[in-house]
C-alpha cells in the first residue's frame, strides 16, 4: 500500500495559523472570487481541486495564467486565484488565446478551463491544434454534457441514448475528449470526477507540471439541467459508474525524501520539476506510457458503459511548442528594445538586397 | 506620342516618332511557367538604366497553366501605374493572344511566338514573330526549354527597346548570383534572344526607346508585403501567427525570413515565434492572447480572414487587447477574385464585429510608407490597446515598386500604458483600475501577466466590466466605459498618420480625396487634367482613420470634394459622410472596381464628365 | 397625478389622489427561484381584467443567485414601455433592495420582505413590510416555500392594487391548468398574500388602482421570438440549424415547438429538420446548403453568432443563395451584455462580410411584425436569392408584449425565381443562364439540384462567375455581375416592408425617425411633448433597409429629422447618411445605449433640449 | 481468387460505340471541365477514379451533389460530372453545406471533396462533426500533406519529421484523417492512393453506397509542392510503403448473378442499394466490421511507417441523420404549400395558447 499523499507541511516556527505551503502561502491566497454558479454545480468542485492543487503545488500564483472560454465553466476562473491573470476569452477559442500568452511569455503556467460545448463543439478545432502542437498548459474541461449557461442543449460528449431533462434522446455519438486526446498524440491524457477530490487533485498537480498539453476531462455534474435520471453525466451515474485506474500520488521535489512509496507499489513518473507521479495499481496495471493499452482500457470501458478515470497517458518526454520553436528562455514580450530591433547595418543590407 | 495617346486606342495611329521612356509593356503568359524571373530581369534592367519603372503581376489564382500578365510601365515622369493598352506586347499565351493583341494601343510593338500566327489581327501595330522553339533549342537541355523561352523574350525585347546589354547583366547576376551555371544558360539566351532581333528584325521608326538617365539613385525595387515585413521586423515584433491567403502570404513569409535573419541566435534560439495557425480565428485569438501577455504580435490575411476574425476583433476592441492586423485587400465577396486588387474592406474593418466598434485604419500608398505605418500600427497598437488594421491591397502588397531607401527608425519603440511593480506600486495598487482613465485620454493603464505583486493582476473579458475590470452588468458602469473607448478613439484621431494635402498653385474650389494605391493614378491624372484641359484640384491623400482634422477642413474649403476609392460601394464615401456630418453633403464619390489597378484614364474621364469639362 | 410625474424622483410628492390603470410595478428577486409564473400571473390578471400592461424581464447571464427584475407597465393608454422610476415595487432581493427602494418614484409602494427593514431608507414611499417565511408555512411544504413565496407578493400587491381574485384565478388556470394541486397550492399562496394584506395594511389615499375595462378584446400576449417561430413556421420552414445563444434561444425553440406539432405525422414522420449545429459557422452553412437545394431554411443568433457567420453571409450574397438570419440583438461589443437590450448591429448586418455587400435588413416592432416579416424574410429570401435580416433584440424577443391576434397568411408563399424541368425547356436549355438578368430586375433564374434534364445543372461558387456561372477572373464579367447585384438591390428597394408615416396634424417642420422597439417609448414621448410642451413632429417609423423611397421624402420635406436609436455610435444614422446622401445633412442623432430599452423621458429630454423647448 | 470485379457490360444492341453503363451513358457523359491543376497532380487521378466510380454505378448525375470547400482539391468538383449541380464553399466548410443541402433534399447523393488543409486544419471542426451526425455522403479527402493552392505549407497531416519543399522540418503530429474517423464512430473509413485506382475505385463505389458517411482518405501527391525526398506524400514515397489491405471488389445489385466469388474468399458486405462490397483478403484478414481491430491495424502501420489501404471499417447499420430525425421520404424543400403551411386552425390553437 502507498502511503497516502503527503500533506504539506507546516514550515518551522508557523505552528500557529493555517498551513502553509512550500512557499509559505495558507490556501486562502489561492481563492477566488465568489462563485455565482449553481448551489452544488460540479464546477465548483472543481475549482476547490484546483485551487487546492495549486497550493499543494505551491504554485507562483503570479505566473498562473488563467484561461478560459464562454460557459458556467469557463466562468470559474474568476473563482480561483485573484492574484492570477485570467483572460475570459470568446466562446471556444481559449486555446489559441493561450498559445499567443505562452508565445509571449512562456515562464507562464497556464491553467485553461473549459466546458464540453466550449471544447467538443464550436472549440473542437482549436483543442485538436492545441494538442497537436503540444502547447505547455493545463487544459481542464468540466463536462457536464450540456450547454448549462444556455440553458440545458446537449453538447457533443452527451452519449448516444441519454436523455435531456426534457426527455428527449440524444441520437449522436458522443465525442470522448481522452478518445480523441489519445488519437492525436496528446501527451497527457487523463480523466477525473469533480466528486472524486481525492484523485482530481494529484491529476491536476501532475498535469500542471507537464511539459506539454495536458488533456484533463472531468465529469461535472449540472445540478440545473443534467443531473436526471438518463443522464449519463449525472451525479448518480458518476458515482455507480467511477471506475479508477490506480491512486494518483503527486510528491513535490521538496517533499520526495520525506515520502516513501513501497518499492514496487506502483508506476513512478519523474516530471520536469522534479517531483514525482506515483500511480498506485487499483483494478489493471496500465503503465500510462502505453498509448496503445490507453486506448484499449478506454475502448474496453466504453463498451461496458464504465466511467474510467485517471492518467491514461503520459509522454513525457516529447518536446512542447516552445521547445520545438527554439524559444529563447527570456518571455519575448518584455525584451528590451535593444534585442527586438535590428541595427541599422540590418537595414542597410536589406536595402541592398532591393537593389 | 503625347503620354497619354496611347491610351486611346480608339483614336487614329499615332503621329510617327520615337518615344522615349514612356512605354507600358505587357507580357502576357501562362502561369507556372517561370516568367518571374525574366520579368524581373527585364525592370531591374531597365532601372539599372537610370529609368524609373514599376511592374504588375496580373496572375489568376491558380498554380499552373491559367493565363498570367506582366505590366511594366516604364516612365521618365515617374508615373507608374500601367496604361489599359500596351505599347510593348510579348504574347506567349496562345489562348488569349487574340485579345491581347487586339487590347494593344495603335503603333504597338507585338513580340509573339512566331507559331501563333498573329500578324492578320489588325494592322496598326508592328508583329515581330520569334521562333522560340528552334532558338531555344541552341541555349538548352530540353527540360529547360520551357523556362529559357522566358529569356529568350528578354533578349529580343532588350535589342528592340534599347536596353545594354550590361544593365541586362547586372539583373541576371543579381538572380542567379550565386548559381553561375544558371547564370550562363540565362546569359546566353538573352544573348541569342538579343542575335535574333538583330538579324531579323528592323526597329521601326516610330516606337519605344529606352535611353540611359539618372533617375534613380539608390532607389530599392520591392513589394509592398516585404516592405510590411520589414517593418514588423524594425518594429520588434515577436508573435506573427497567421493562416495562408492570397495576396497576405508573402507579408509574412518575408516578416520570418527577417526574423530568421536578425532575430535568431548562432546556437538556433529564436527571440521570436512564427506560427501557422489552424485557420483564422485561431491566428487572431493568438494574436490576442500575446498582445495580452506582452508581446508584439501580428497577423496579416485578407477579407475572408478579417470575416472569419470578426468576433475576436470586437473582444480586442473592448477587452482593449493591442493587435496588429495586416489586410492586404483582394477582389471580394466572398472568394472573390483571389488574385486581383481592390480596397473593399473600408468599411468591414473600421467597423468591424457586432456592436459598437470603431477601429482604427492606416491606409499605405507605397512600400515605404508599408514599412513605415507597420511601425506605427504597433506603436499605436499598444498605446490604444485595440486592433489597429494596416489596409494594404494586391497591387500595394504583390507588385514591385520603386521607393526610396527606407530610414532607420528615429524614436524609441512605445510600448504604451503599461506598470510595473515599481511603477504600480508608486501609484499605489489599489488606486490602480484597469480600465479606469486617469490621464484623460481615454486610454487606461495595464499591467502584463507575471508582475509579482499583489493587486496587480486583473481578470479580462469580453462581457461587461468595470473601472477595475470587475464583471458587472450596471447600466451605467456599461455606459461610461464605453464613452471613455470614444475618448480614446478621439485621442487616437490626433496620433494617427497625417493626411498629405497638395494644393493647386492658388488653390482649386474643387478638392480630390484619394488614399492607397489610388494615389498613383490620381496623380498621373491630375497632371494631365492640368496640362491637357487646364483643370486643376486641390488634393488630399488620406493616410488614416480616424479622420485627422485637416480632413474636415479640406473638404470644408472646398466647394464639392471627389473621394476615388477602388471598390464599388464607395466604402470611404460611407465612412466620411457618417464621421464628418458637418461637410457630408460637399462629397461626391468616384469608383473603380474591376479588380484592375484602377486607370488614371478613369479617374480623368470620370472628373471631366463630372465637372463637365470639355 | 399626470402619467409621467411619476418618472420625476426630482419632483416635489405628487398629489395626493389615486392613479388608475397607469404606474409601473417592478419586481426584484434573485434569479433561478422561480418568479416567472408569478409574474405572468400578476400580468394576465391585469389584462384578464381589460387592461393594457406588459411585462419586461431584466435578467442577469446567469442560471442563479444573481439579481433579476421583473417590470410591468399598466396603462390603459397603452404605453408600454416601463419608466425608469417604479411606482409600485415588490423587493425580495436583499443585495439590491436599497438601490431598489432608492429609485422608486415619489409616493410608490413598496412591497417587502418584512426582515430586510427598509422603511428607514426614505420617507415619501408607503412601506408595506410581508413577513413571507412566516406565511409560507401556512400553504406549503417547506420543498416549495421558495416557488410558494412568489405567489404571496401575487396575493399582496393584487388586494393593494385591487385585482380581482376571479382574473388572478383565471390566470392560474392558464399556468397550471393540467397541474391541479400546483394550482390549488398557488390559489391558496395568492389567498394568503390577500388575507394578510387585507388584516394587515390599510390602502393609502393616494397611489395605484386597478379598475376594470374594456381595452384587450381578443388581444394575446406574447413574446416577439415566439411570433419569429409561429411566422417561420407560417413560412413554411423546413431545415432549422442552429446554435444556441441568448437572447435567440427561445426563437428557435418556438419555431421548433410549431414545426413539432404542425409538420410531424402521427407515425413520427416529420417534413421538417431542427438541428443543433456545432457553432455559428455551421449553422449558417447548414442554412446555405439548404437554400441552394430549394428548402426554406433560417437560423437564429445574436451578435457574437453573426460575426462569426460574416464570411458565409458574403458567400450568400454572392453566390446568390436564399437564408433567413433571425438576429436578436443584444447588448456589444464582444460578449458585451448578453442579456440586455441594444439595437447594435445594424452596420455589422446591412453591410456584413467583407468586399462589397448589401444585406436586406427587416426591422419588427413589434410581435406581430415578427410574425409578419419572418414571414416576409422567407418570401424575401428566395425572391431574392440573398440572406435577410430580421433585426429583432432582447426586449422584443424575451419580453411579453400585448398584441392583436396574428391574422392568416394573404398571399401563397413566393418561391421565387426557379425553374423545373418544363419551364427550363420552355425557355431553351441554352438560353438560359443562371446569373443573368433577363428581366432587368437584377434576379436572375435558378434551378435546383435534381431537376433531370441536361444542362439544368450549374456551379455554384463564391469565386467570380459569368453569367453561366462558369469560373472567370474577367473584370468585365465580375464589373458586370456585381452592377447587377446593385440593381437587384434597388429592386429589393421596392419591395421590402414600407415605412409607417404619421404626420402631426398640420404638419411641422421637424421630423423623427425610429425603428423597432423604440418605437413604444416614441410615441409616448411624442404624445406627451405634444399634450405638456406643445412640441409636435412629424414621425416616420422605419420597417426595412434599403431604404423606400418614401424614407428620403420624408427627411426631404422636413427641415431636420431626428434618428432615434439604441446604440452608441448611431448605426442607423450611418446608414442613411451614406445611402441617402441628398438628405444626409438633414439628419439628427438621438442615441440612447445603457442596455435597458429606451425611456420616452429620455427622447423627450433629448428632443427638448436639440430644440431648445422651454 | 476473386475474379477481377466486373467491368460494366454494353446493353445488347449497342454493340457499337463506348461502353453504356445500366442506365445507358457512356463514360464521357460523366466528365467535367477541363482541369486547370499542375500536369501530374494526384487530384486529377482522383477526379478520373471518381468519374469512373460514377460510371460503374450507374449513377443517376442529375442526382449527385458535388460538395467542396477551397483549395486545388476543392476545385476538382468541377472537373467531373457537368450534369451535376456543384457548390465550391468557403474555405473548410464543406460539411456544414452538404449536411444543409441533405437535410433539404436527402434524394441527393452528396459527393464531398476537400483537402488535407481544408478539411484538417480549418475544417476540422465540420469534419468531426458531420462525422458525429453521420449523414449520409462521400467524403473524399485528396491528402496531399501541404496547402497546393496557397503554394505550399504544411498542413496538418503532413507528418513529423517529413520535410517541406524548401528543406524545413515539420515539427507537429500529423492528424490521421482515418484514425481520428474511427475514433469519433465514423460508420465508413477507408484510405486510398490516387496512383492505385484499381483499389480506389471500387472504394469509392463503395462508399457512394454506404449509408452514413464515408471518409476516403486519398494520398495524392501535389508534384509542385510535395513531391521530393523527404516528403512522405510523395509518389515515392506511395509507392515504396503502400499497403493494401486487401483486394476490393464492388458488385452493383444488378450484376450479382454475374459475379461469382469463390465462397470464402473473402469479405462481402451488403450495402443499402443490394449491392455487394466484396473483400479478399491480401496481407491480414481484418473484418472491416471490427473497429477495435481496425483502430489497431492502423496504429501498427503508422508505428512501421507503413501506407495502409483499403476499406478499414464500415458500419452498415447505425442510422444516418436523415434516418435519425425521421424526415419524410421526399426532399422538404420542394413540398407543396399545402403541406408546408399549417392551416387556419393550426393558427387559431396558437392564438389561444397566447391568451
Ligand atoms: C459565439 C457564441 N455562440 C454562442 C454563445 C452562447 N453560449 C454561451 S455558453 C455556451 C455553451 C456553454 O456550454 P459549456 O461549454 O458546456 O459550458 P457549461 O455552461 O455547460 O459549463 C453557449 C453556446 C456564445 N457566448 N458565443
Ligand atoms: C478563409 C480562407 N482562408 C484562407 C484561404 C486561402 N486558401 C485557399 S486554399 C487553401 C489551402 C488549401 O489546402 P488543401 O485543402 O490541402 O488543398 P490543396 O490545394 O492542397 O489541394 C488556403 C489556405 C481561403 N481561401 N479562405
Ligand atoms: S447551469 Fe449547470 S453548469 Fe451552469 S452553474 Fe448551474 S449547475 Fe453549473
Ligand atoms: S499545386 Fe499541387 S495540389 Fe495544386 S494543382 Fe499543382 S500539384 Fe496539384
Ligand atoms: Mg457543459
Ligand atoms: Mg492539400
Amino acid at each position: 500500500m502507498p502511503p497516502p499523499p503527503p500533506s504539506p507541511k507546516l514550515p518551522s516556527g508557523a505552528s500557529k495559523g493555517p498551513p502553509l505551503n512550500h512557499i509559505g502561502l495558507p490556501q486562502t491566497e489561492y481563492r477566488g472570487g465568489k462563485s455565482t454558479l449553481c448551489a452544488g454545480c460540479g464546477h465548483d468542485a472543481i475549482t476547490a481541486a484546483i485551487t487546492r492543487a495549486l497550493w499543494e503545488n505551491a504554485a507562483n500564483p503570479y505566473r498562473i495564467a488563467k484561461m478560459s472560454g464562454i460557459g458556467c465553466s469557463s466562468k470559474t476562473t474568476a473563482y480561483f486565484l485573484s492574484k492570477s491573470w485570467g483572460f475570459n476569452a470568446v466562446h471556444g477559442r481559449m486555446p489559441s488565446v493561450t498559445t499567443g500568452a505562452m508565445l509571449a511569455n512562456h515562464t507562464l503556467n497556464a491553467v485553461g478551463i473549459s466546458g464540453d460545448g466550449d471544447s467538443a463543439s464550436i472549440g473542437i478545432g482549436q483543442l485538436v491544434h492545441v494538442i497537436r502542437r503540444n502547447l505547455p498548459m493545463t487544459y481542464v474541461v468540466n463536462n457536464n454534457g450540456v450547454y448549462g449557461l444556455t440553458k440545458g442543449q446537449f453538447s457533443a460528449t452527451a452519449d448516444r441514448g441519454s436523455k435531456s431533462k426534457k426527455g428527449e434522446l440524444n441520437e449522436f455519438e458522443p465525442i470522448d475528449l481522452c478518445g480523441l486526446a489519445l488519437e492525436l498524440g496528446c501527451t497527457f491524457v487523463a480523466r477525473g470526477y469533480s466528486a472524486d477530490r481525492k484523485q482530481l487533485i494529484p491529476i491536476l498537480r501532475a498535469a500542471m507540471h507537464h511539459r506539454g498539453t495536458a488533456i484533463v476531462d472531468v465529469l461535472s455534474p449540472c445540478v440545473t439541467f443534467n443531473n436526471h435520471a438518463g443522464s449519463t453525466k449525472s451525479y448518480d451515474w458518476g458515482k455507480s459508474n467511477e471506475e479508477p485506474l490506480h491512486e494518483v500520488g503527486y510528491v513535490n521535489p521538496w517533499d520526495l525524501d520525506e515520502v516513501d512509496y513501497e518499492a514496487g507499489s506502483g508506476i513512478e513518473v519523474t516530471l520536469p520539476d522534479g517531483g514525482v507521479l506515483h500511480l498506485a495499481k487499483l483494478g489493471s496495471d496500465h503503465d500510462p506510457r502505453d498509448l496503445e493499452g490507453a486506448k484499449d482500457l478506454l475502448s474496453q470501458a466504453k463498451a461496458k458503459h464504465k466511467f474510467l478515470t485517471g492518467i491514461l497517458y503520459i509522454d513525457e518526454h516529447r518536446p512542447n511548442l516552445i521547445e520545438g520553436l527554439r524559444m529563447c528562455d527570456e518571455p519575448v514580450g518584455t525584451l528590451p528594445q535593444s534585442v527586438l530591433r535590428p541595427g541599422r547595418e540590418a537595414l542597410e543590407a536589406v536595402m541592398e538586397s532591393f537593389r | 506620342m503625347t503620354p497619354n495617346s496611347a491610351a486611346q486606342p480608339d483614336a487614329a495611329a499615332a503621329a510617327p516618332g520615337v518615344v522615349v521612356n514612356d512605354f507600358t509593356l505587357s507580357v502576357a503568359t501562362v502561369n507556372g511557367t517561370g516568367s518571374q524571373t525574366a520579368n524581373a530581369t527585364l525592370i531591374r534592367a531597365i532601372i539599372r538604366m537610370g529609368v524609373p519603372a514599376s511592374g504588375k503581376n496580373i496572375f489568376p489564382s491558380n498554380i499552373q497553366g491559367l493565363p498570367t500578365w506582366y505590366l511594366i510601365r516604364v516612365c521618365q515622369d515617374g508615373w507608374i501605374v500601367p496604361r489599359e493598352n500596351a505599347d510593348v506586347l510579348i504574347c506567349l499565351n496562345r489562348e488569349t493572344a487574340r485579345d491581347d493583341v487586339m487590347k494593344c494601343a495603335p503603333g504597338a510593338w507585338v513580340i509573339y511566338d512566331a507559331p501563333f500566327k498573329l500578324d492578320m489581327l489588325r494592322d496598326d501595330v508592328h508583329y515581330f514573330p520569334v521562333p522560340f522553339a528552334t532558338l531555344v533549342r541552341d541555349v538548352a537541355p530540353p527540360k529547360l526549354w520551357k523556362l529559357v523561352t522566358n529569356m529568350l523574350y528578354v533578349g529580343v525585347a532588350a535589342e528592340l527597346l534599347g536596353i545594354e546589354m550590361a544593365a541586362i547583366d547586372a539583373a541576371l547576376a543579381k538572380a542567379f548570383g550565386s548559381k553561375p551555371k544558371a547564370y550562363e544558360i540565362n546569359v546566353k539566351a538573352v544573348q541569342v534572344g538579343r542575335d535574333h532581333a538583330r538579324e531579323s528584325f528592323t526597329r521601326p521608326a516610330d516606337g519605344y526607346r529606352v535611353e540611359q538617365r539618372d533617375l534613380i539613385g539608390d532607389k530599392i525595387l520591392l513589394d509592398g508585403n516585404s516592405a510590411v515585413g520589414l517593418g514588423a521586423v524594425m518594429a520588434g515584433v515577436s508573435v506573427v501567427p497567421w493562416y495562408p491567403i492570397t495576396p497576405s502570404t508573402s507579408a509574412i513569409e518575408a516578416t520570418e525570413a527577417y526574423l530568421e535573419q536578425f532575430r535568431r541566435d548562432a546556437d538556433g534560439t529564436a527571440t521570436f515565434a512564427v506560427l501557422q495557425a489552424e485557420d483564422e480565428l485561431a491566428a487572431i485569438g493568438m494574436v490576442l492572447g500575446a498582445g495580452w501577455a506582452g508581446a508584439r504580435a501580428m497577423t496579416a490575411t485578407s477579407g475572408p480572414g478579417i470575416s472569419l476574425m470578426s468576433e475576436f476583433i470586437g473582444l480586442s476592441y473592448y477587452a482593449e487587447i493591442p493587435a496588429v492586423i495586416i489586410n492586404v485587400q483582394r477582389v471580394g465577396p466572398s472568394t472573390g477574385l483571389p488574385t486581383r486588387t481592390m480596397q473593399c474592406d473600408i468599411l468591414c474593418c473600421a467597423y468591424n464585429s457586432h456592436g459598437d466598434t470603431k477601429h482604427p485604419l492606416l491606409l499605405p500608398a507605397s512600400p515605404g510608407e508599408c514599412y513605415e505605418m507597420t511601425m506605427d500600427a504597433f506603436d499605436l497598437a499598444e498605446r490604444f490597446q485595440t486592433a489597429i488594421f494596416l489596409l494594404s491591397d494586391v497591387d500595394l502588397g504583390m507588385n514591385n515598386w520603386l521607393s526610396d531607401p527606407f530610414a532607420y527608425p528615429d524614436r524609441p519603440l512605445d510600448r504604451g500604458k503599461v506598470l510595473d511593480a515599481e511603477k504600480l506600486q508608486a501609484i499605489g495598487v489599489k488606486e490602480w483600475g484597469r480600465y479606469k482613465d486617469v490621464d484623460g485620454d481615454g486610454i487606461p493603464w495595464r499591467t502584463l501577466p507575471g508582475v509579482e505583486l499583489d493587486g496587480a493582476a486583473y481578470f479580462t473579458r469580453g462581457s461587461g466590466h468595470n473601472e477595475y475590470a470587475r464583471y458587472t452588468e450596471s447600466s451605467t458602469a456599461y455606459e461610461a466605459n464605453v464613452e471613455r473607448l470614444l475618448r480614446k478613439f478621439e485621442t487616437l484621431r490626433g496620433e494617427v498618420p497625417v493626411p498629405h494635402r497638395d494644393d493647386t498653385d492658388g488653390g482649386s474650389p474643387v478638392g480630390i480625396i484619394a488614399f492607397g494605391t489610388s494615389h498613383w493614378s490620381l496623380v498621373e491624372a491630375r497632371d494631365i487634367l492640368a496640362k491637357e484641359h487646364g483643370v486643376t484640384f486641390d488634393y488630399l491623400r488620406l493616410r488614416a482613420f480616424p479622420f485627422s482634422d485637416a480632413v474636415e477642413a479640406f473638404v470644408q474649403e472646398h466647394e464639392r470634394v471627389y473621394v476615388v476609392e477602388q471598390n464599388r460601394d464607395g466604402q470611404m464615401l460611407a465612412l466620411m459622410r457618417h464621421e464628418l456630418p458637418q461637410v457630408a453633403a460637399k462629397l461626391r464619390g468616384l469608383r473603380y472596381y474591376d479588380g484592375m489597378p484602377i486607370h488614371a484614364r478613369h479617374i480623368m474621364n470620370d472628373v471631366i464628365s463630372n465637372e463637365r469639362v470639355a
